[in-house]
């Protein structure tokens, strides 16, 4: 076995083990702890898979909003009051879901793939290159994309108390 | 490096903790933690598939670029109106947001 | 523009005048209602004195493009068996528009509606083409919700509901047939003289024998054909006076006229094959209805369940396949069409006075109330089949048809007629006769637009009694290639 | 001849002036309409004479075709059909001795007794209605009488019923009166679905109405027996309807609240007979099968004695008159049914006279009676309200006398003759039970007649008695009544010259038929070739003994106030009260309207609403409401639910797409 | 995939798209300058980019071409272009009065409104499985925000909440299977995955889970049974014209871009996605329709009422893979089903914002009793919008079911045509009930009744005056509309009114004709907005257009179905 598939499977296996951890911890914390580790080895992933730039990216969005996540889930849930963070029907959704992992697994391991050629790797220039000229219009949607997220998120985030620069209810 | 068979199944197990997640957790903020692994393992699954299957193909790199982005993007945005509803409600439990139903 | 298009338009733009004066003027809304219809009345004279009597086929035909992608033309034209229909709609559109000068509450919405609806009527019974045969069935059908629960009286809601729920439940059936058809035929035209050409080649027996029931039994519903009938006491016990009329007037009409036009004529040997089921169900509906409208005790529900029996007898007059029959089921159409427009005139100018429908609290009315008594009773003698009024040539015709292919329904069929008998009569001897009471001595007489309504249309019943030759001699002239069709005429 | 048709035409045109036109005349459109009236049928009667001379310079009698002068034959009312199943409805009128016979009856009775009626209905504030109906009712008749076509015949049979209902019904304030009203126009309806069906019945087989070629496809065989005798049967059902004949009589007593004109016209003469000449007319049938000359013979027989009996216990005077009506017609129906066509329908012809002048006379009585009796809750009509009124009216009484002689058969009155040759019918037709029954009945109607007579106009008036109870009962308001009306009077000259002048049939109008004297009647009304007619001297005498015999036993029992009858009512209780309720056929047929009819109507109301329409249409909507309960719990409001729905989705689609349910697209051809 | 100079590209293919990116920024920018009230400029500026959008696009008419591989320009994607411009349009006529009545701060409202509209428009035109994606992301963003819009409304956070977890859900599931099928086929682009299926890709087995991943991502668009669920939710919590936004539009755009895929890319796989998507219709409009049945809040009807339409265009696209000309035709009938779903549901929602905007954003079935006294014209609007809905005639609802059906049935599928008439019959048991109790039943709060509000109503009556007026004075705040009506003996109202009539004279019959008659009574009118009653007009316009005379439409869908098909 060579070295990077041996690293695959320990990432990999850290990466799941993380993520049940993230669904099932039974703490707000650990789970979001959890979320980074296993986001930080899906970037082991990328730059085990020669997807350098992607790892980067991976691990530079989701290290910053994550903390931020991390945050706002400390704050939101009093501890003191810390409820269960499952529901009654979890053994349901756990069904479901094994059920469609059976599915994917079946269907991943019946098809037969072509042998793997040399992975190669993809340098950043022909990555902007092609975002720049096929991908041009995803690119600048994505754009706009960004930007309703960014102001739908301050709009829906400011805050509506009296004082905001617009008063609730126009007068009749 | 591993077989590309081996890389689905993890994606595959990756995106139904995910999916469990979505359908076991009350918590809003960690339902939306639960999408985030989904979310990477189409990533995952999209670079695997361009540099393992498709070696040289620029598509599937690209297009996990743009997942990973709208998906902090999502996450921004989910956030932002999950804040909300916990101002209006104190809660971000999704089994008591249940104002509206049948 | 022609005949028809117009007689079809009037009702519709008058309608939408209607819509564009203010409700402060009601005197305006009613004569503008008033001239539409007087104007589709006229010209429906003029169609039918224009008629060449003693020709098959259609006449007075129109043709505008519409979707020709879809083969749909606006199509229009009548023969034998449309004519006399254009003619009964325009008698109750006129009446139903005399009748309901009374109306105070939203007069505006109401014409409107009313005319919609009796537009509809008009175009499918002049439509020459499946699709607008349709689409106008449906228009026709349509307002009576909205004019039963606003203006309506017992259990409004929920008969105005049903009304309309079995109404476009017939639709179902006609839609999957009528698309079934269309599609058989080439999906080329919804033209009913193509569709008609293709009856013996494309339309194959296989196919027909499936859809014959389908679009039967969709217009069965609007036909009160039992067991689909239960809207009919409900739905016009409930509506308001000129409603009831053309509800009964003219829409059970309608439903029976879609059996013909479409179900016989398109499909003849679907109809060959059914034909037995359809005189069966058609027998039951009028024995029925005779039975049940003995034991009723509202006006309006016995003319109902007597409108249920009368129809049934249109049933089994189309599904004989005998051609006296159709003669008859046809002129039935005209005759009920005449006689229940007069019966709700009539009860509606009772109940705005009274406020009550119920027959065993009044007694001895002829006293007060005698052109109220006489028309009153004439319409029940229509009903009940006596010679010299209209309904006792087509109730002959159909009878005389049954017994030439099913004796045992005739047998049955001139039997109701004794039933008949029994509760008009019934009526007729509990309101009017008997001593006056207190409680109704205060009645009046009919009101001048409503005398006009009930004298209009005993000369109706009169002259379609004494002299139905005319409308004979066309029916007979259209109906006889339908029944060739279905194997020949006896 | 040709202008027969005028006869119906002429009252029809003062029917539509009347009502048309002189009902907006105010106070003036009784006079005029009466007027009117009058002179419409007195036009018909003269269309009669002229149609008389014609014919007996012209018309050979006879019942078939070589005897008829057809009038319109030829010209179409509508036509349905195409060639060669073209079927043509034509309004056939008939000028044979039969329609003229009785187009004499029908207009000079109906004259004469509108002529009664404008003093008898005078005050009356809807006489202007009465005499528009009775105008249109003798058009009815006449085209009744006159009508050679089955439909027509029946257009007109049912337009008569439709008069009659409405004359019935003519005093509607009375619940009973237009409850009678109501029984008669349904009871005829009954029988006319058979007679209705009968026709169709031979329509199917001959494509047409016309009796011309009906009666010829019958006696050429062209119609198989069974058909015949069927269709005979059902269309002597009508005539069982109409002529009130044993067990649809029930209408006919009745039918007597209507004013007596009515009764005298409508219920005794005319239409009643409608029934009778229906079988005169379309004779061929009958007499084409056996079986139902039969049942003619059965019912007619039944009938007869049936309609005697009860007119002995009944104290209405005009009931009385009804059943004997019933039973007199019974006689004719019997007559034709043995076989004795001439002397059924001459017993129709003699009967409607003096039956009409007993009506008219029982009109007076009752007229007179009626302001005598006012005020005290009496009836006038009851025969024991009266008593004595021989003196007070000399006129009404004898020509009383003379048309009850004539029932009871007394030679030579015109009713001896007619009933002499029914018996002589039935004696040749070897009929030994008809002919036993028809001599009891002679007896039984001798002895109710003269009962009637010894009450009404002989003994101690009753109504003295009454009115002083009335008095006493009622004394404020009874001052000035009695002070004009103290004691009955006769009539006015209006009432009393019709008495008179139809006195003159009552008394002649046999006179035309004696055998072997004058057989105009037979000679010209007849059914096959002429017979020979001899007087049957056993059969004359025993038929006028039975007469006597009846009169002597009333004279015996009612002349002199003796308790015979009660003795008798209290010897066989049993009896007299079974006679008394009319053999208690309305209660019958009221236990089967209350119990069979209405009951069925009310569990069909039932079944229609509480299932058909609540259990099975109505429950369209709670099943799919109820169904919608369920389905929209599924929408539960929680995220992990949908998400949860989403994965079964994706399965659900997984099974589909694998084909794991077969292809969806396919023809339903 | 070659990379290629992007300036070979011809923009002007994209010049709406441009006109509209532009016009979101125009909107932000606009809302910094103009506060409160000024939102109404924003929203007419909006209109008027919109419509010059509608104006460029409708330019391009008749270009058949493709934009760098991942975009297509032709009839189809400019037909949905102008439909969501247009729609886009008349939710900003809608928004008007709702925005200021209930928003806080309604200004950047329509710059998210044009954002997805532009999404809508991108997911018409894309021929790519990244851009689409992108797309969709755009307009789900979009609704994101503006389903959330009204903040201090509980209901329309709980329905954003909803809205984004779920929505993520499903794309997460549509991109897993979007990765899985560049797995089996390499590529992104339809063209290459219809050359791919053609060969033995399209058995394996990974394509097929993938087929089923995005086939349910697509399914939740357009809020297929069973991925569904939410939309009852969100439509109810949503600010209303962003339920007729979402209802129709974001619908159709789902449905766009589902027609394009299909055709595009899973031609080879006919037999199995057809079967797919009639199971899917059958439940789709059958589900939607019985539980409306149960419904009492007005907008959750319309959700359930919406999920059944789209059940009905469902059945179109089930019969997409039949011969000759009946695809085309079938295609005709989504598109057209859809357009007439657009004017339907716009006058419907107009009639609806109408009430609420007075009505202090009621919801309830039962809080339009007596709409048609208070309000005749928003009451004609819902009316006329349910009859469409429930496919009447005279309304758009009867004309696009014929397109619909007809090649339905043409494609041996008239099952699934018996199946959607049904349905419609048992829609139209719930239609009635809201039109029955518009106008059947009398207004709420006529016991509650002032004195003052009576006296009003007479000095009105007897002096003449305008009804807006009474309107003014008696419906000011929550008084609501007496109806003497409704209980010929009933209320206090009808009965201190009684003396109004004026005295009647004349014969008797002239006397038995007024007899009963109630006093012609002015019923106060509820206002209505210009910009309302111009979107209801529109709406109403359209609806009747195309049920009365619907060759332009058909003739418009004609080229787009052509271009869909088109190699």
């Amino acid at each position: 076995m060579e070295l990077s598939a041996l690293a695959f499977y320990v990432v990999a296996g850290v990466t799941l083990v993380a993520a049940l951890g993230v669904v099932s911890a039974r703490s707000v914390v650990y789970a979001a702890l959890l979320l980074i580790l296993s986001l930080v080895m899906t970037g082991l992933v990328y730059l085990l898979l020669l997807a350098d730039y992607l790892a980067l990216i991976q691990i530079l969005v989701y290290g910053g909003t994550v903390s931020i996540l991390l945050l706002f889930a400390l704050m939101l849930t009093p501890p003191e009051t810390r409820p269960e963070l499952n529901h009654r029907g979890w053994a349901l959704g756990a069904v479901a879901s094994g059920a469609l992992f059976v599915l994917l697994l079946v269907s991943s391991l019946a098809d037969k793939w072509p042998v793997a050629g040399a992975a190669r790797h993809i340098s950043l220039v022909d990555l902007g290159r092609a975002l720049f000229s096929t991908w041009a219009v995803p690119f600048e949607v994505a754009s706009v994309v960004l930007l309703v997220a960014l102001l739908g998120a301050l709009t829906i985030a400011r805050s509506t108390t009296p004082g905001s620069k617009i008063a609730p209810r126009a007068s009749a | 490096m591993v077989p590309i068979e081996h890389i689905m199944v993890f994606t595959g197990a990756l995106f139904c903790i995910g999916v469990y997640g979505v359908m076991a957790r009350r918590n809003a903020v960690l339902v939306l933690m639960a999408i985030e692994l989904m979310l990477n393992a189409v990533a995952i699954n999209l670079v695997a598939f361009g540099t393992l299957v498709y070696p040289g193909q620029i598509n599937g790199m690209v297009f996990a670029i743009f997942v990973v982005t709208i998906a902090a993007a999502e996450l921004g945005l989910g956030l932002a109106i999950v804040l909300r509803v916990y101002r209006m409600r104190s809660s971000i439990n999704v089994d008591d947001i249940d104002l509206m139903r049948w | 523009m022609g005949y028809l298009s117009t007689i079809t338009l009037a009702p519709f733009i008058a309608a939408l005048i209607i819509m564009l004066i203010p409700s402060q003027r009601p005197g305006l809304i009613r004569a503008v209602a008033l001239v539409a219809s007087v104007i589709s009345f006229v010209l429906s004279l003029l169609v039918f004195a224009g008629y060449d009597w003693h020709r098959a086929g259609f006449q007075f035909r129109e043709a505008y493009q519409w979707l020709p992608d879809y083969g749909i033309t606006i199509s229009l034209g009548v023969d034998g068996i449309s004519a006399p229909m254009i003619i009964l709609n325009a008698v109750v559109l006129l009446t139903g528009t005399i009748v309901s000068f009374k109306i105070a509450d939203r007069p505006k919405e109401f014409y409107a509606l009313l005319l919609v609806s009796v537009a509809g009527v008009f175009g499918a019974f002049a439509a020459l083409d499946l699709f607008i045969l349709f689409l106008t069935y449906d228009i026709a059908g349509l307002p009576m919700y909205p004019l039963i629960v606003i203006w309506g009286s017992t259990r409004k809601n929920y008969a105005a509901l049903k009304l309309t729920l079995m109404h476009v439940a017939g639709s179902v059936f006609i839609w999957v047939g009528m698309i079934a058809i269309y599609v058989q035929a080439g999906a080329k035209s919804f033209d009913l003289e193509y569709l008609a050409s293709q009856a013996h080649s494309l339309l194959t027996p296989g196919f027909q024998i499936i859809f014959f029931p389908v679009i039967f039994i969709g217009f069965g519903f609007l036909a009160a054909m039992w067991p689909l009938h239960t809207w009919s006491p409900d739905g016009h016990g409930a509506a308001p006076t000129a409603v009831s009329m053309v509800a009964a007037g003219v829409l059970m009409k309608l439903g029976a006229y879609g059996c013909i036009r479409v179900g016989v004529w398109l499909l003849p040997e679907g109809a060959m094959v059914w034909s037995p089921v359809f005189v069966t169900l058609g027998t039951i509906g009028a024995v029925y209805g005779g039975v049940m409208a003995i034991a009723q005790r509202d006006f309006k529900f016995v003319i109902a369940h007597s409108s249920v029996s009368h129809m049934g007898y249109v049933i089994v007059g189309i599904s004989t396949m005998s051609l006296v029959g159709l003669n008859g089921a046809v002129l039935q159409m005209v005759s009920h069409g005449l006689m229940t427009a007069l019966f709700f005139a009539m009860i509606g100018a009772m109940y705005d006075q009274a406020h009550t429908r119920e027959v065993g609290i009044f007694g001895g009315l002829a006293r007060n109330m005698p052109w109220y008594t006489g028309f009153f009773t004439i319409a029940c003698l229509a009903s009940l089949g006596l010679p010299g009024l209209s309904g006792f040539i087509p109730e002959l015709l159909i009878f005389l048809g049954a017994f030439q292919t099913y004796p045992i329904v005739g047998i049955l069929c001139v039997a109701t007629v004794a039933l008949a008998a029994t509760y008009m009569l019934r009526l007729v001897s509990r309101a009017f006769f008997g001593p006056l009471s207190q409680r109704w001595a205060s009645l009046h007489d009919l009101l001048p637009n409503e005398w006009f309504v009930g004298a209009f249309l005993v000369l109706t019943l009169i002259i379609v009694g004494v002299y139905p030759t005319p409308f004979l001699d066309m029916i007979n002239a259209s109906a006889a290639p339908v029944i060739e069709r279905v194997g020949g005429v006896r | 001849m040709d202008y027969a048709w005028l006869a119906p035409v002429l009252p029809i045109g003062a029917f539509a002036l009347n009502v048309l036109i002189w009902r907006q005349m105010g106070a003036r459109k009784h006079a005029l309409s009466a007027l009117t009236t009058l002179a419409a049928i007195g036009g018909a009667f003269l269309v009669f004479l002229a149609v008389f001379s014609d014919a007996s310079s012209h018309l050979e009698g006879t019942a078939t075709s070589s005897g008829l002068h057809l009038i319109f034959e030829d010209t179409p009312w509508f036509t349905v059909g195409v060639s060669p199943h073209l079927y043509v409805f034509a309004p056939t009128l008939v000028v044979d001795w039969l329609s003229i016979m009785m187009l004499g009856v029908v207009t000079f009775l109906a004259f004469l007794i509108e002529f009664y009626a404008t003093g008898y209905m005078k005050g009356d504030n809807r006489y202007w209605w009465f005499f528009s109906v009775k105008a249109l009712f003798t058009a009815a008749m006449l085209g009744v009488v006159l009508s050679y076509n089955f439909l027509l015949m029946y257009i007109c049979w049912e337009l008569v019923g439709l008069c009659s209902f409405l004359l019935i019904g003519f005093w509607y304030s009375e619940r009973a009166n237009a409850e009678a009203a109501k029984k008669a126009f349904i009871t005829t309806r009954v029988g006319d679905v058979g007679f209705f069906i009968g026709l169709a019945l031979l329509f199917i087989k001959t494509g047409t109405f016309d009796m011309k070629a009906t009666f010829a496809a019958v006696e050429s065989g062209a119609i198989d027996p069974a058909t015949v005798t069927i269709a005979g049967i059902l269309i002597f059902l009508g005539a069982m309807g109409k002529s009130g004949q044993f067990p649809l009589h029930v209408w006919l007593p009745d039918a007597m609240a209507g004013p007596t004109p009515v009764s005298a016209l409508v219920h005794s003469a005319t239409m009643v007979a409608a029934g009778v000449y229906l079988v005169g007319r379309s004779y061929p049938v009958f007499h084409a099968s056996s079986t139902t000359m039969g049942v003619i013979t059965t019912v007619g027989t039944i009938t007869a004695i049936f309609g005697a009996t009860i007119a002995l216990t009944q104290r209405d005077i005009k009931r009385i008159l009804a059943y004997s009506t019933i039973s007199q017609l019974g006689y004719m129906i019997m007559a034709l049914g043995v076989g004795a066509y001439t002397a059924g329908l001459f017993h129709l012809f003699t009967h409607a006279f003096f039956k009409a002048l007993l009506f008219l006379g029982a009109g007076s009585v009752i007229h007179s009676m009626e302001p005598v009796l006012s005020g005290t809750g009496r009836n006038p009509n009851d025969i024991f309200n009266m008593g004595g009124l021989r003196k007070q009216m000399p006129v009404t009484f004898w020509t009383f006398l003379l048309a009850s002689l004539s029932l009871a058969g007394i030679a030579p009155l015109a009713g001896f003759w007619s009933k002499d040759a029914i018996l002589v019918g039935a004696y040749e037709a070897d009929a030994w039970l008809p002919l036993f029954v028809a001599l009891l009945t002679a007896f039984l109607t001798a002895f109710y007649m003269f009962r009637c007579i010894y009450l009404v106009f002989f003994g101690p008036a009753k109504w003295q008695v009454a009115t002083a109870a009335g008095d006493h009962h009622d004394s404020h308001s009874t001052d000035h009544v009695k002070g004009r009306h103290a004691v009955p009077h006769e009539s006015p000259w209006t009432m009393s010259l019709p008495l008179v002048l139809i006195c003159v049939p009552a008394i002649a109008a046999g006179w035309i038929g004696i055998p072997g004297f004058s057989a105009g009647f037979a000679e010209t009304v007849r059914f096959g070739p002429v017979i020979e007619e001899h007087i049957n001297l056993v059969l004359a005498g025993a038929g006028t003994l039975a007469g006597v015999l009846g009169i002597g036993l009333a004279t015996l029992m009612y002349l002199t106030p003796v308790s015979g009858p009660r003795l008798i009512s209290e010897s066989f209780p049993a009896a007299y009260k079974t006679l008394y309720n009319k053999y208690y056929v309305d209660e019958m047929y009221q236990w089967i309207i209350d119990h069979v009819v209405l009951a069925i109507a009310a569990m069909a109301a039932t079944v229609d609403r509480k299932i058909l329409n609540d259990r099975i249409v109505d429950w369209c909507g709670p099943f799919l409401q109820g169904a919608g309960a369920r389905l929209r719990l599924t929408t539960s409001g929680y995220i992990y639910h949908y998400a949860f729905g989403f994965i079964i989705g994706i399965m659900a689609i997984g099974v589909v797409m694998s084909g794991g349910i077969p292809d969806m697209r396919f023809a339903l051809w | 995939m070659p990379n290629f100079d992007p300036a070979t590209l011809d923009y002007v293919l994209l010049a709406p798209q441009f006109i509209v990116t532009g016009l979101i920024f125009v909107c932000l920018s606009l809302d910094l300058m103009v506060y409160g009230r000024g939102h109404r400029f924003i929203g007419w500026v909006a209109i008027m980019g919109l419509a010059v959008g509608i104006g460029a696009q409708a330019s391009l008419w008749g270009v058949r071409s493709s934009f760098a591989g991942v975009l297509r320009v032709d009839d189809y994607s400019n037909l949905f272009n102008i439909i969501f411009m247009a729609a886009g349009i008349g939710v900003v006529f809608l928004s008007f009065d709702y925005a200021e009545r209930f928003f806080t701060q309604p200004g950047e409202f329509y710059a998210f409104l044009v954002a997805g509209v532009l999404g809508m428009g991108l997911m018409a035109q894309a021929q790519e499985l990244l851009t689409a994606y992108i797309a969709l992301e755009l307009l789900s963003f979009s609704s994101y925000v503006l389903v959330s819009y009204a903040k201090t409304n509980l209901k329309s956070n709980e329905a954003g909440l909803k809205y984004i977890i779920l929505g993520s859900f499903s794309s997460a599931i549509l991109l897993y299977g979007v990765s899985l099928l560049f797995g089996a086929v390499g590529s992104t682009m339809f063209p290459d995955i219809r050359a791919a299926l053609d060969t033995s890709v399209a058995t394996s087995a990974v394509a097929q889970i993938a087929l089923l991943m995005i086939t349910a991502g697509l399914a939740f668009k357009v809020a297929a049974v069973p991925f569904h669920m939410y939309s009852p939710d969100v439509y109810e919590g949503a600010p209303t014209p962003i339920t007729a936004f979402l209802s129709v539009a974001s619908k159709a755009a789902g449905f766009a871009l589902t027609m394009r895929f299909v055709v595009m890319a899973l031609w080879p796989l006919r037999g199995p996605v057809s079967d797919v998507i009639a199971f899917l219709a059958v439940l789709t409009m059958t589900l939607g329709n019985v539980v409306a049945l149960r419904q009492t809040n007005m907008k959750r009807l319309m959700a359930y009422s919406s999920i059944a339409q789209a059940g009905y265009a469902l059945i179109g696209v089930a019969a997409f893979f039949a011969v000759g000309d009946i695809a085309e035709q079938a295609s005709r009938g989504v598109i057209l089903q859809l357009i007439g779903y657009l004017f339907t549901t716009l006058a419907a929602f107009g009639g609806i914002i109408a009430f609420q905007v007075v009505a202090d954003g009621r919801e309830n079935i039962s809080d339009l009793a007596g709409l048609s006294r208070r309000s005749p014209f928003a009451a004609f609007a819902i009316m006329s919008a349910l009859f469409s809905l429930a496919g009447m005639p005279i309304f758009s609802g009867f004309m696009t079911k014929l397109f619909l059906f007809a090649p339905v049935a043409r494609a041996d599928l008239l099952w699934l045509v018996a199946i959607a008439v049904l349905n419609s019959t048992i829609s139209l048991y719930y239609y009635l009930q809201v039109i029955r109790v518009m106008y059947s039943e009398s207004p709420a709060g006529v016991t509650a009744l002032n004195a003052s509000a009576v006296a009003a109503i007479k000095a009105a009556s007897i002096h003449h005056e305008e009804p807006v007026l009474v309107g003014a004075a008696v419906a000011h705040g929550s008084a609501h509309v007496p109806d003497n009506h409704g209980s010929s003996h009933g209320s206090h109202g009808a009965e201190s009114l009684d003396d109004v009539a004026p005295a009647s004279l004349g014969p008797w019959w002239r006397r038995r004709l007024t007899d009963g008659m109630e006093p012609e009574l002015r019923f106060p009118i509820d206002p209505i907005s210009i910009e309302l009653r111009i979107g209801i007009t529109l709406a109403l316009a359209g609806i009747f257009a195309l049920g009365l005379y619907p060759a332009p439409f058909v003739n418009l869908a004609y080229d787009a179905s052509k271009a869909l098909f088109a190699k």
